[in-house]
C-alpha cells in the first residue's frame, strides 16, 4: 500500500489527495467516467478495424485520468478546446456519447451531423469548441475565448488543451504572449503523452520540461502526474482558480501517456513493449483509482466488475443506435457553409457552377 | 458630404461600434497610434483601450484571437497592417474561419471582418505589394469585398461588420486619401452587388479596388476615341455579382478585366471563365485580361509603373476586343 | 519495373541524393518514422541522420530553414506531411523563397523543393482536404508540378529537385499505392511539358494529379457511348505547356477542365481564359469545368463522394460540350 | 570621468574594455564606420524629404554601435541577415556605400540592381542575406544559414538580427527551438531600441527583458549595452565564440534607441522630447567613444572634427555617384524571377500575357 493510498485511506467517507478530499459519489462519477471513455474508445477502435470509421481516428486510452480530472474541476460554463484527440474530452464534458459515436460512424445525428468526424468534434451547449486538426491551431482560438471572457467579465476559464508536439508551434508563442500581456483567464494544458506521432518528446523539443516553456513570458507553469485524476482535479483546480482570479495565464504539463498508436493506422513500433507496460499496468489511472477506493473500503471489486459489464453494455447500445442511424441527407452537402448566404450571387449556395 | 476613403472607413467603424458593444477593433498600431494608416484615427479616444487594442506584432496570433472571440459570440474587426501580413495569419482565416460553420455542423460560426490594405502602395517593394484576393475568394465560407471609393468604403464595411460570416475586407492604401459624397449615418451597401461606375454600349470593362479608377480613366481615353466603355465595379468579389456583368457583356458583346494582381489563376481568369460558360454567345470577341505583370514588384519607380497594369494597357485592350487596333 | 507511385518517389530522391551530398530530406517522421505516409522509407538507413531529418512540428520554422538552407548553397527537400499544413508556412514560400532571386537582385536563389500530399485523402474532413495548387501557381518565382502516375512521379521529382528554382511538388496520398511502369535509374522528364495521356478527337479534356485517372475512366465510358476523348496532364502547372492544350483543342474544337480542387479562380478557370484568350476560334462550344463542389470537405461519406468531381461528371460535360446531352 | 573611462585610460595605446583591449587603429576603425553611418543615414534623410527615396526609409541613427560593434567581432565568413532597418549593417559589414546609397535611389547601380529598395538590401559577397520586410521573416532563413553550416561543417556563425517587436513572431520560436535542439551555430541578436513602431516594448511584450526570451528553449542568453561599441564588440566576441565552439545558439538583447521615427514618414510624437534627447545627447555612441579616445589621448576634438568633414564629403559624393546612374535599364523587369526560365510555357518569360 503506497504511502498515498495510505493517506487517502485516512478518511473512510471518501478519498484525501494532498489535503483536498472526494466523497464516494465524487470517486464513483470519476471512475464510471474514465471507464466509460476507455470502452468508448474500444469499441470506436473495432469499429475503425471493420471500416466503418474512417479516415483518421485518434484514441485517448490511458489518458482519462487528464480529460475527467480538468472536467471535474472546472465550471461547465468554462470554455474548452482541444486537437483532433477529442472523444475523451468530449465526452467528459458529458456530451451524448451516441452523438459522439455517430459522428465517428458519418451518420446524420453525428454531434456536428457527420461533417466533421473524429477530428472535429464541438458542443457548444457544454462549451466544447472543437476538435481542431491543425496541430496547434487550437491555441490562438482558446486565446480568443479568453479575451472574451475578459471582455464580457464573465467569470469564465477557458482550458485551452495542446500536445507535447503541439507545443512547439509558433502560433503557440503568440497566445502565450498575448494572454500573459493582458492576464487573460486561461489554463493551458498541455497533454504530455511523451510521443508526437512517432517522434519522441526529447527529439522535438529542446526544453523537454514543457511546464516551463511559459517562463520566456512570464507564465507559471507545473507539472503533475497526469495518470491520477485526483492530482488532476486537485492541480486544475488551483490553477482554474488562478486564472479565475484575474491573475492570469497559467500552463498545467499533465504528464500522461497514450496506449495505443497515434492513430488507428499507427502500429506505434517506435515504442518498447516494456514502456507501454509499465504505463499499461503499471500506472493506470482507472485501476489506480479503483485500487485506492478498494483499500479505502468505498468499493469492492465485485462493484467495478459489475459496473464495467454495465458500461460495456451501455457503450454497445450507444453503438448500435448510432449504426442505426442514416447517413446524412444530401441536402446537408450545401448547408452551413454561410450564416447570411447571398442568393443571386455565384458562387450560388446550394448549386454547382 | 466629402470625406476620404480613409474617413469613410473610419465613420463605418464608429457607426457599428455605436451601434453594437460586441465589436471591437484589433490590429498593430490601431490605438495609441491612431493606425499605420491613421484609418483608425480618434477611435482609442472615443471606444477606450478595450475596444481598440493594440497588439503585439504577432498576424497568426491575433488573428486567431478573433476567430475564437467571433465564436464566444463577440465581432471582431482584426485589421491587418496590410494583407501582405495576413499570408502569416492564413491558416486561421482559410482552416478555422472559413470552416468553423460547416466543421461544427452549424453550431459555431466566426462572424468577423478581417480588414487592411492590399495590392501595392509606392515603391513599397515586392514583400510589400501583392494583390491576395484570389487566394481569399477561392474559398467557400469567405466573403470578399473590396470597395473603390469612400462611399462604398463606408456601405460596404457597415454591411461587412453586421454580416453574420467572415469577411475580408480589403482596401487600397493609395485610395486612403481620395474624397468623395459619403451619406452620412445609416449607409449599407448589400454585399454581394456589383455597381456599373459608367454606363457604356461598346466594352465592358471589369475592375475592381484601384483598378476602378484606372478603368475610368481608360473610359474617358476610350471616348475621346469613340469608344463608349460601360465599367462595372464587382465591389463584393466572393460571391460575385455576375448578372449585372453578364447583362453588360450581352449588350456590349466586348470584354476586358483588369486586375492588380497576377495573372494565372487571377480574379481576371474566374470572371473570363464564366463569361465563357454563362455569355459565350454574347461575345463577338475573346475577353482580354490586364494584369499586373508576371514578376514579383521591384522598388525603383520605372520597373515599378511598368509592372502595374496601366490606364494605356487598359485602352488599347478595349481596342483590340472592339477591333479598334 | 512496376512499382508504387511513392516508391517511384523514393528512388527519385535517393538517386539524387547519392548523386548530389547538398540534397537532403527534412520534415516531420520522415527518418526514424520512415515517413508518415513511408515516402521516405529506409532513406535514414541510406543517409544517415544528418540527410534525412525529423522536425518539430512546425512548418513555418522548417520551411524557412530550407529558404536559408538553399540560399547558403544547400539544395532542401522540404516535406510537408500534407500540403494542408504548408498554409503555416506560406510566408516563407511566397514571401521569401520565390522572391528571393529578384528582391536581391539575383544574387540570392532558393533551389529547393517543397513537397507533399495535395488534395483530400479519404475522409479526413475539411481541414485536411484542400487543393492549394492554384494560391501557388498564382506566384511568379515558383514553379508547380503535380504527377499524376508512378512514371511522372519519378522523372519530374528528379527534375524538380535538380531544378534552380523553388518547387511546389504536390503528390496526392490516394495515388501513392498506384503500380505503375518506371524506367530505373536516370530517368528526367522536363519540367513545363504536359502529356497526352490519351489521344482523342473529339473533345479535349484536361486534368491533373489524381483527377487525370477519373478522366481516363470518363474516356472510357465516353468511349462506349462513341466520344472519342483525348486526355491531356499538364503535370506542371507552373509554368503551364498551353501549347499542347491549344493544339489539341484545335482538333477537337471542344474543352472539359477538370480539378479537384474549389472552382472560383482555380486552375480551371486559367486553363478556360487561356483558351478564350488564344483559342477562341477553335472552340465550338464554351469550355466547361469539372470541379470540387463550393463547400468545405465533410467526413460522411456521401456527402465527401458528393464534393468530389466524379467520373459521371465529367462523362456528362463531355457529352455537353459534344453537343450529345 | 566615468569609471570605465578611468579603465579605459589606462592602456595609453589603446582603450580597454573589461579587459579586452582595443588598440588605436581598431578604435578609430570602429569610430569612423559609425560616423559613416550617422551622416549616410542623413543623407538618405535629405534624399526621401527631396522625394529622391521613396517608400518606407528606415534609418537607424542611434543604433551604430551594434552595427559595428558585431561586425568587428564576426568574421567576414559569418553570415547575417536582418529586417528591413539595414543600411547600418550592410554598410558595416563593408558592402559599397555607393551601391547602398543607388539602391535607395532606385538606380541601375543600386546593390540589387533597384528591386529591392531601402528594405532588401543585399551582399552575398560579404554574407549578408537581406534585408526583409515581413517582420520575423529572416529568423527562420538565419536557422537556415546556421544549418547549412551544421551540414557543411564550415564554422561559421550565422548573426540573425531582429528587434523587439519582431521577437514576438511565432516564428522567432519554431527558430528558437530546432536551433537549440540541434545546436546551430546561431547568435540571435535582438536590437531593442525599445519600440515597435509606436508601441513600447511593454505594451507588446509579457517579459520585456528580452534576453530571457531563449530560456523556455534552454538558450542562454546576455544583455550589453548596444550604445558601448565596446561592450557590443566584447559581448559579441563571446558569442560568436560560444556558438562557433559548437555550445549551440545564443541570444545577446542589445539595448539602444533609434533617433528618428519609425520610418521616415514617422512623426514618433510616442515619444517625449526628453526621452530622445536622454539618449541623443546623453548616451550617444559616436560622442561616447570619442570622449573615451580623446580621454585616453588618442586622438583630439580636431582630428574628429576634421574627419567628420571628410566624411561628409564623402558621403556627399557617395550621393551625387549614386544619382548620376540612371534608372534600371526597362528589360530587368523580367529578370531574375527564375533561374532556369522554361521557355514555351505559360506565363512566358519576359512577356506580357
Ligand atoms: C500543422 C500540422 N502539422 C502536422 C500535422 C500532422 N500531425 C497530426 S497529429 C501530429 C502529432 C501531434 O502530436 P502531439 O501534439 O503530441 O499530440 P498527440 O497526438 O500526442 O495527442 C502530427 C504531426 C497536423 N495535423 N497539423
Ligand atoms: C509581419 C509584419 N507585420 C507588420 C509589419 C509592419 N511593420 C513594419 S516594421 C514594424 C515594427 C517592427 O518593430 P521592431 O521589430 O522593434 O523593429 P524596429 O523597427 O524597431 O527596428 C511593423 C509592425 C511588417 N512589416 N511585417
Ligand atoms: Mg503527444
Ligand atoms: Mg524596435
Amino acid at each position: 500500500m503506497s504511502a498515498k493510498q495510505k493517506q487517502a485511506a485516512k478518511s473512510a467517507k471518501g478519498l484525501e489527495f494532498e489535503g483536498r478530499s472526494y466523497d464516494v459519489d465524487t470517486l464513483h462519477a470519476m471512475h464510471d467516467s474514465m471507464l466509460f471513455i476507455r470502452r468508448f474508445e474500444e469499441k470506436a477502435g473495432q469499429l475503425y478495424g471493420l471500416k466503418k470509421i474512417g479516415g483518421f481516428c485518434h484514441l485517448c486510452n490511458g489518458q482519462e485520468a487528464v480529460c475527467v480530472g480538468m472536467e471535474h474541476a472546472a465550471q461547465p460554463t468554462d470554455y474548452m478546446m482541444t486537437s483532433y484527440r477529442d472523444h475523451g474530452h468530449i465526452l467528459a464534458r458529458g456530451s451524448d456519447p451516441t452523438a459522439v459515436m455517430a459522428e465517428l460512424l458519418g451518420r446524420a445525428g453525428g454531434i456536428v451531423k457527420g461533417k466533421g468526424g473524429s477530428m472535429h468534434m464541438f458542443d457548444i451547449d457544454k462549451n466544447f469548441a472543437g476538435g481542431n486538426g491543425i496541430v496547434g491551431e487550437q491555441v490562438p482560438i482558446g486565446l480568443g475565448f479568453g479575451f472574451s471572457s475578459w471582455y464580457k467579465d464573465d467569470g469564465r476559464v477557458t482550458m485551452c488543451i495542446m500536445g507535447d508536439g503541439g507545443i512547439n508551434q509558433g502560433g503557440v508563442y503568440e497566445s502565450f504572449n498575448m494572454a500573459a500581456l493582458w492576464k487573460l483567464p486561461i489554463v493551458f494544458v498541455i497533454e504530455n503523452n511523451q510521443y508526437a506521432m512517432g517522434t519522441a518528446l526529447n527529439r522535438a523539443s529542446a526544453e523537454t520540461h514543457l511546464f516551463k516553456r511559459g517562463i520566456s513570458f512570464k507564465i507559471p507553469g507545473m507539472q503533475i502526474d497526469g495518470m491520477d485524476v485526483l492530482a488532476v482535479e486537485k492541480h486544475m483546480t488551483e490553477a482554474l482558480e488562478h486564472a479565475r482570479s484575474g491573475e492570469g495565464p497559467i500552463l498545467v504539463e499533465a504528464v500522461t501517456y497514450r496506449y495505443r498508436g497515434h492513430s488507428m493506422s499507427d502500429p506505434a513500433t517506435y515504442r518498447t513493449r516494456e514502456e507501454v507496460d509499465e504505463w499499461r499496468t503499471g500506472r493506470d489511472p482507472i485501476a489506480r483509482l479503483q485500487q485506492q477506493m478498494i483499500d479505502a473500503g468505498l468499493a469492492t471489486e465485485e462493484h467495478f466488475k459489475e459496473k464495467d459489464k454495465e458500461i460495456k453494455k451501455e457503450v454497445n447500445t450507444v453503438a448500435k443506435d448510432a449504426e442505426a442511424q442514416p447517413e446524412p441527407d444530401p441536402s446537408e452537402l450545401w448547408t452551413d457553409v454561410y450564416s447570411d448566404p447571398i442568393e443571386g450571387a455565384y458562387p450560388y449556395p446550394g448549386k454547382v457552377g | 458630404m466629402k470625406i476620404t476613403y480613409r474617413e469613410a472607413l473610419n465613420q463605418a467603424m464608429c457607426e457599428e461600434m455605436e451601434r453594437d458593444n460586441r465589436v471591437f477593433l484589433m490590429g498593430e498600431e490601431v490605438a495609441e497610434y491612431n493606425g499605420a494608416y491613421k484609418v483608425s484615427q480618434g477611435m482609442l479616444e472615443k471606444f477606450g483601450p478595450k475596444r481598440v487594442i493594440d497588439t503585439p506584432i504577432t498576424e497568426l496570433g491575433f488573428a486567431g484571437l478573433g476567430v475564437g472571440a467571433s465564436m464566444a459570440g463577440l465581432r471582431p474587426i482584426i485589421e491587418f497592417m496590410t494583407w501582405n501580413f495576413a499570408i502569416l495569419a492564413l491558416d486561421q482565416i482559410v482552416n478555422a474561419a472559413a470552416k468553423m460553420k460547416y466543421m461544427s455542423g452549424g453550431q459555431y460560426s466566426c462572424p468577423m471582418v478581417f480588414r487592411g490594405a492590399g495590392g501595392s502602395a509606392a515603391r513599397v517593394g515586392s514583400q510589400h505589394s501583392q494583390a491576395l484576393e484570389n487566394w481569399m475568394a477561392n474559398v467557400p465560407g469567405l466573403k470578399v469585398v473590396m470597395p473603390s471609393n469612400p462611399a462604398d468604403a463606408k456601405g460596404l464595411l457597415k454591411a461587412a461588420i453586421r454580416d453574420n460570416d467572415t469577411v475580408c475586407f480589403i482596401e487600397n492604401e493609395i485610395n486612403y486619401g481620395d474624397v468623395g459624397e459619403v451619406p452620412d449615418g445609416e449607409y449599407i451597401i448589400p454585399l454581394g452587388k456589383a455597381d456599373v461606375k459608367r454606363p457604356g454600349k461598346d466594352v465592358t470593362i471589369v475592375a475592381h479596388s484601384r483598378m476602378t479608377g484606372f478603368a475610368l480613366e481608360a473610359a474617358a481615353e476610350l471616348a475621346k476615341q469613340g469608344i463608349d466603355a460601360e465599367v462595372i465595379d464587382p465591389r463584393t468579389i466572393r460571391p460575385l455579382d455576375e448578372a449585372t456583368i453578364l447583362g453588360s457583356v450581352a449588350k456590349t458583346n466586348r470584354c476586358v478585366v483588369v486586375e492588380e494582381g497576377w495573372r494565372f489563376a487571377g480574379i481576371g481568369a474566374e470572371i473570363s471563365a464564366r463569361i465563357m460558360e454563362k455569355g459565350f454567345d454574347d461575345l463577338d470577341a475573346p475577353v482580354a485580361r490586364v494584369t499586373g505583370k508576371d514578376v514579383p514588384m521591384a522598388y525603383a519607380a520605372n520597373l515599378e509603373r511598368m509592372t502595374l497594369p496601366s490606364v494605356a494597357e487598359i485602352v488599347e485592350a478595349a481596342r483590340v476586343v472592339t477591333n479598334r487596333a
